[in-house]
């Protein structure tokens, strides 16, 4: 009986199973802690307390909003399509539970040992694009289908330096595994790619920033222009999933950023994962920190500095590191 | 029903006269930008016809906070319009109080106590140094910067907390009365304007630190919104969006009113006349409406702060009159026309705010939405005076 | 290279931003938190009006009912209601409800009141939703019978509860204004 | 895990018949479009199951992450000006054309269906998975004809779009 | 059955799907809807073929690669193509393309 127990266990689909129950309830919690902690982090920026009526300093505060969230009645506008308006949001959500698979939280605590992680989250993160442009569309609303044009360029402009960054610490290591690449930069903190490849660090986290649509970078939601962009038409839960997917993908991008370059799950005295996720945290840190600093770009100006910028960097950072790995070894 | 009935009553009235398409290919967007958009500040709706994200043709449309205050100066007496003034331009409230209150006095021909003139200049000037703090957070908001505005309003705290101490009110004040203002300043407000002052000096590097010297907001501001000091005057614009295109003109120095020739401060203009420029010289202007409340606080004399026997059954001669003073956002003139009677029988406002709001149809064309956004933001209005 | 050289510079202002929201992060709030803490500074508040009581009998207002105040408010909020007693009072003439010192063009054509009248004011009301605060009502007083409350925190759940009976309240203070200062954060 | 194999090839044969039948029977292009994401989807799935896993990824990351993206803005871009944005236009004789269809769809793919049904070769056991790197050194070594030749047909096609799209600017 | 005849069952499905919609399509973004269904039923057969028969595995892989790659170009040049054609006509539909020179 235990023997069988222990064989399904190991069984790989049911690892899988396992894993995606685990992100998914990860994803949960993780939404309600960054919507607490950007409510927070904006407080204190701006010198507020931020939430604090609801459960002791406000701590029960998202879970009041996603109860109101869930509870509010679903609308979709007059005139819309309905199969796409409801299809958005989820199109919008389920990849990211298959972007979480190949991250590598520490050496054994991985949902599915892929060798091309990287290539499977550069894939299915792809498709948030897919839903902001159903969504645009989807809500026979202009602000929304201005919203959802402009995410398409957005999205598919800085994906190229994107690419082109990530590229370049492949070409180093020579795997597209997360894993084997955190455990290139596990001999201390020089060892960390942030160190070796500086350049393909700033251009990544830049376009990571766009292809996120955090501040500046906000254009498809441009609360000031087009109102909420993408998302206008969206009320109670089709609003409340975008968002969770907001904060997944911010996570999802910041994990990778720690796995290329940050060193992974190195990191002295604790165990690896709380190495890991502190991280994560911190660049999510900084990704808030951001949105509550700066105006946001115009959209030209968004578009010039993938293409006058960060793609020549992205390009002669990739020759750099190609002709290195070629002549030094 | 027939379909051009139909038609007729589904469409818009205000889309209808917007007119054809300027090209037959329908590749243009009619976007209804308000009345209840984030970037119009209130209820002002623009209609925008969009070609991807430029725009064609932008065409503001007004009417939506008419609260006919000229019609009602006619029922009022001329004590009971007073606190219709501070609701005009909320933001500025007692620059209208001023406006309204010196076409008064200028009509009776009614002497202010000298030390009612320097509280005037005091109170005034920091209403628009709260004013342009609030136009500042919320420029900064249009332009997707979250921050500012709370910063803002720290500093606009503590200026509301002084005038709360004279006028009793935190935003729409009704303070100035004829002949004088209606009480008297404190110690603890001129202790409080004194430190506030030197706190406020070194709050705007600060300001300039986070924002002004952005990248990105340079960006979003230079070269946006050119306005010539021709079509500057050719619709009649005033202050700060007058003065950003190199117009020296300030109702202060060109008409000079009350004790403002007596003080010393300059009047900043900018060079281009882009967005930037309006910034520059609002935030200029911040530093030199300092200078002006230490030097009042300075000169401030001793006396009456109101003409005594002043009866509230007020009956100003036959005549009319026009008295201009520079607010926030511009010149802000009152013309009264007396018959004699209780009541003014007719009462103009001349907002500055329509004025430069009618810039923008023509600074807008041919921008991208978000210019639009940024331009409509450096005229800094404020919709019910436009619609007064 | 003048292009590298702005560009640098203004990657150099976004860093400076950042480090000024970064310092703000970690100065304590500017809020004050209401329920647990209140401003301080409502000594010249101006809350809805209050009827001074007179300096002998802290339940006979001051007020001698000229209706000056009411005649001068902008938004007609103020409404007194007196009833006459004495030889010569009889319901219904307005001519009794005024004080004879005092004319104004509402009651010139009215014929002047008996002297030997009493009158008794029965309601001084205030509708609050109407009223913007002005002043005009306190400053006409000839005998400072009217003054601003310091209530800030008047609140309602319908139009009527804004509809004061400021006579009532100066009889039976319901919400005393609270002893000024902060209170420590609970 | 035999069943298994088969469970999820059906799966993806109905993603590809669902998301085929709306490619080219719905009326709204984005739905259709919607259809062919589908497809790709199953067809992803497919190479999923015979182990190849760098072209499920390839074809995820290409066809939907670019193509039907850009496919999305052709739609999104020729909104029809009386608002019926991305519809089809309605057939004068659709009856005809949908038969005409019908015929020119089944008839090529039936006689090849007859093919590979007779004269199917043995299928030999799946293959072990093709590293990354063999397809590399093909790529630069034996094939880099062809690897030059499509980076220079996708810069052709760059610059194509880019003085199209300039000339339209130009007539604006 | 054997899976090298699924895989190309479900190959020439796409192919047949593909070729319907070319035909009854009328607009250009349709047809290329279309013609993607086929590529990628062409990719399959590819593969499939690539991995079950003794054929070469690299060349069946990267040959769909390569036809990828091709789609992508395909698509962007259509695309400004669709836009040109709606500029001119005010539509994408096919039939209404028929003059050679505008």
């Amino acid at each position: 009986m235990m023997a069988e127990l222990t064989a399904l266990l190991t069984h790989p689909l049911a690892q899988m199973v396992l894993a995606l129950a685990a992100i998914l309830a990860f994803l949960g919690v993780n939404g309600l802690v960054l919507l607490y902690a950007e409510r927070k982090v904006a407080g204190f920026i701006q010198r507020r307390p931020g939430p604090y009526e609801v459960g002791p300093h406000g701590l029960l505060q998202p879970f009041a909003d996603a109860g109101k969230l869930m509870s509010k009645q679903l609308v979709a506008p007059m005139g819309a399509d309905r199969l796409l308006f409801w299809l958005a949001p989820l199109v919008s959500l389920a990849p990211v539970v298959v972007c979480f698979l190949p991250i590598p939280f520490s050496p054994l605590l991985t949902g599915m040992d892929v060798n091309l992680g990287l290539l499977l989250i550069l894939a299915f993160s792809g498709l948030n694009t897919l839903a902001l442009c159903l969504a645009g569309w989807g809500s026979n609303s202009k602000y929304s289908l201005l919203g959802a044009a402009r995410a398409v360029a957005q999205s598919v402009a800085y994906e190229i330096p994107l690419l082109l960054a990530v590229l370049a610490v492949a070409f180093q290591v020579g795997s597209l595994d997360l894993s084997a690449i955190a455990a290139t930069q596990a001999k201390g903190l020089l060892s960390w790619n942030v160190f070796v490849q500086p350049l393909a660090f700033a251009v990544f986290f830049i376009s990571a920033v766009a292809e996120t649509n955090r501040a500046p970078f906000d254009l498809p939601e441009a609360e000031s222009e087009l109102t909420a962009g993408f998302h206008t038409e969206y009320s109670g839960m089709g609003f409340g999933i975008f968002f969770l997917a907001e904060y997944s993908y911010m996570v999802v991008v910041c994990a990778v950023a720690t796995a290329l370059f940050l060193g992974g799950w190195d990191g002295p005295l604790v165990p690896g994962p709380w190495w890991f996720l502190g991280k994560v945290f911190a660049l999510v840190f900084a990704l808030m920190w951001f949105r509550w600093t700066f105006p946001r770009v115009r959209f030209d100006q968004l578009l010039n500095v993938c293409w006058k910028w960060l793609i020549p960097l992205g390009l002669a950072n990739l020759v750099a590191t190609a002709l290195l790995v070629k002549w030094v070894g | 029903m027939s379909q051009d009935a139909n038609a007729r009553l589904t469409g818009d009235f205000y889309t209808a006269p917007f007119g054809p398409r300027i090209e037959e290919e329908g590749d243009t967007l009619i976007l209804n930008m308000g009345p209840q958009h984030p970037a119009t500040h209130g209820v002002l709706r623009v209609i925008v016809e969009l070609d991807g994200e430029y725009i064609r043709r932008a065409e503001p449309v007004l009417g939506y906070i008419h609260r006919m205050h000229e019609k009602m100066g006619e029922v009022k007496s001329w004590v009971q319009y007073l606190p219709n003034m501070g609701r005009v331009d909320y933001l500025h409230a007692l620059a209208w109080n001023w406006a309204y209150v010196g076409a008064v006095e200028k009509l009776m021909g009614l002497a202010v106590p000298p030390r009612a003139e320097y509280i005037r200049v005091i109170t005034c000037e920091l209403n628009r140094i709260n004013s342009h703090l609030l136009w500042w957070g919320a420029y900064l908001l249009d332009l997707g910067a979250f921050t500012p505005i709370v910063y803002a309003f720290a500093d606009r705290e503590r200026i509301m907390d002084l005038l709360q101490m004279v006028t009793g009110s935190r935003l729409t004040y009704c303070y100035y009365r004829f002949g004088g203002v209606s009480a008297d300043l404190g110690d603890e407000f001129i202790r409080g304007t004194h430190e506030f002052v030197a706190d406020f000096r070194k709050r705007l590097p600060m300001y300039r630190g986070l924002v002004t010297d952005n990248m990105i907001l340079r960006g979003r501001c230079e070269e946006i919104g050119v306005l010539s000091p021709e079509t500057a005057r050719r619709y009649g614009a005033t202050g700060p969006v007058l003065r950003g295109s190199g117009v020296a003109y300030d109702v202060r120095r060109a008409e000079p009113y009350s004790v403002y020739d007596r003080l010393d401060f300059t009047v900043p203009t900018g060079r281009n006349g882009d967005a930037m420029d309006r910034y520059e010289v609002r935030m200029e202007e911040m530093n030199q409406c300092l200078r002006i409340i230490e030097q009042a606080l300075e000169a401030l004399p001793d006396g009456a702060h109101i003409a005594p026997d002043l009866s509230e059954r007020l009956l100003p001669p036959k005549g009319e009159v026009y008295f201009a003073v520079e607010g926030a956002r511009g010149k802000i003139g009152v013309y009264l026309l007396s018959d004699g009677g209780p009541t003014p029988y007719r009462v103009k406002l001349r907002a500055p705010g329509f004025s430069n709001l009618s810039l923008f149809a023509e600074l807008a064309q041919g921008t991208l939405l978000a210019d639009a956004v940024s331009i409509l933001g450096s005229l800094d209005l404020v919709i019910p005076e436009i619609d007064r | 290279m003048k292009r590298l050289f702005k560009t640098l510079q203004g990657l150099w202002s976004l860093a400076v931003g950042l480090k000024i929201t970064g310092v703000e992060l970690f100065k304590p709030w500017l809020t004050v938190h209401y329920p647990r803490q209140e401003v301080d500074n409502l000594a010249t508040f101006r809350g809805h009006i209050e009827l001074v009581p007179a300096a002998d009998d802290p339940q006979t207002p001051r007020c001698i009912m000229c209706w000056k105040c009411v005649e001068i408010c902008p938004s007609r909020c103020i409404s007194l209601r007196l009833h006459a007693v004495g030889e010569g009072a009889e319901a219904g003439d307005p001519g009794l409800l005024l004080a004879p010192e005092l004319k104004s063009p509402y009651s010139a054509h009215l014929p002047p009141p008996p002297d030997k009248i009493e009158r008794v004011l029965d309601s001084y009301r205030l509708n609050y939703s109407l009223c913007s605060l002005c002043g005009l009502c306190v400053q006409s007083c000839p005998v400072e019978a009217i003054r601003f409350s310091r209530n800030a925190y008047l609140v309602g759940t319908t139009r009527q509860d804004f509809d004061l009976d400021l006579l009532a309240r100066l009889r039976n203070p319901v919400d005393a204004p609270r002893p000024p200062g902060p209170r420590p954060p609970t | 895990m035999e069943q298994l194999a088969y469970a999820a090839y059906g799966f993806y044969l109905v993603l590809i018949l669902a998301g085929g039948w709306a490619a080219v029977r719905c009326r709204d292009l984005v739905r259709a479009l919607l259809g062919l994401i589908m497809t790709l989807f199953g067809v992803a799935g497919m190479y999923f199951l015979m182990a190849a896993p760098f072209m499920a990824l390839m074809q995820i990351l290409i066809y939907v992450g670019a193509v039907s993206v850009l496919i999305f803005f052709a739609v999104m871009l020729t909104r029809a000006p009386g608002g019926d944005a991305g519809q089809e236009d309605e057939e004068r004789r659709p009856a005809r054309r949908a038969v005409l269809a019908l015929l020119s769809g089944v008839l090529p793919a039936a006689i090849l269906a007859a093919v590979v049904l007779t004269q199917s070769p043995q299928a030999l056991a799946l293959k072990p998975e093709l590293p990354l790197a063999r397809l590399g050194q093909m790529l630069t070594g034996p094939y880099v004809l062809a690897f030059e030749l499509i980076s220079v047909v996708l810069l052709a096609a760059m610059a194509g779009a880019v003085v199209l799209g300039f000339e339209r600017r130009k007539g604006a | 059955m054997s899976p090298l005849v699924l895989f190309h069952l479900a190959a020439l499905l796409l192919l047949a799907f593909g070729l319907y919609g070319l035909t009854s399509r009328r607009s250009l973004v349709g047809m290329l809807i279309s013609v993607e269904l086929m590529l990628n039923g062409a990719g399959l057969a590819l593969v499939a073929s690539a991995r079950l028969t003794p054929a070469s595995d690299e060349l069946g892989q990267l040959g769909t690669l390569l036809v990828m790659g091709l789609a992508a170009a395909e698509a962007t040049l259509v695309l400004a193509m669709v836009l040109v054609a709606a500029k001119r006509w005010g539509s994408s539909a096919s039939d209404r393309l028929s003059m050679l020179k505008g």
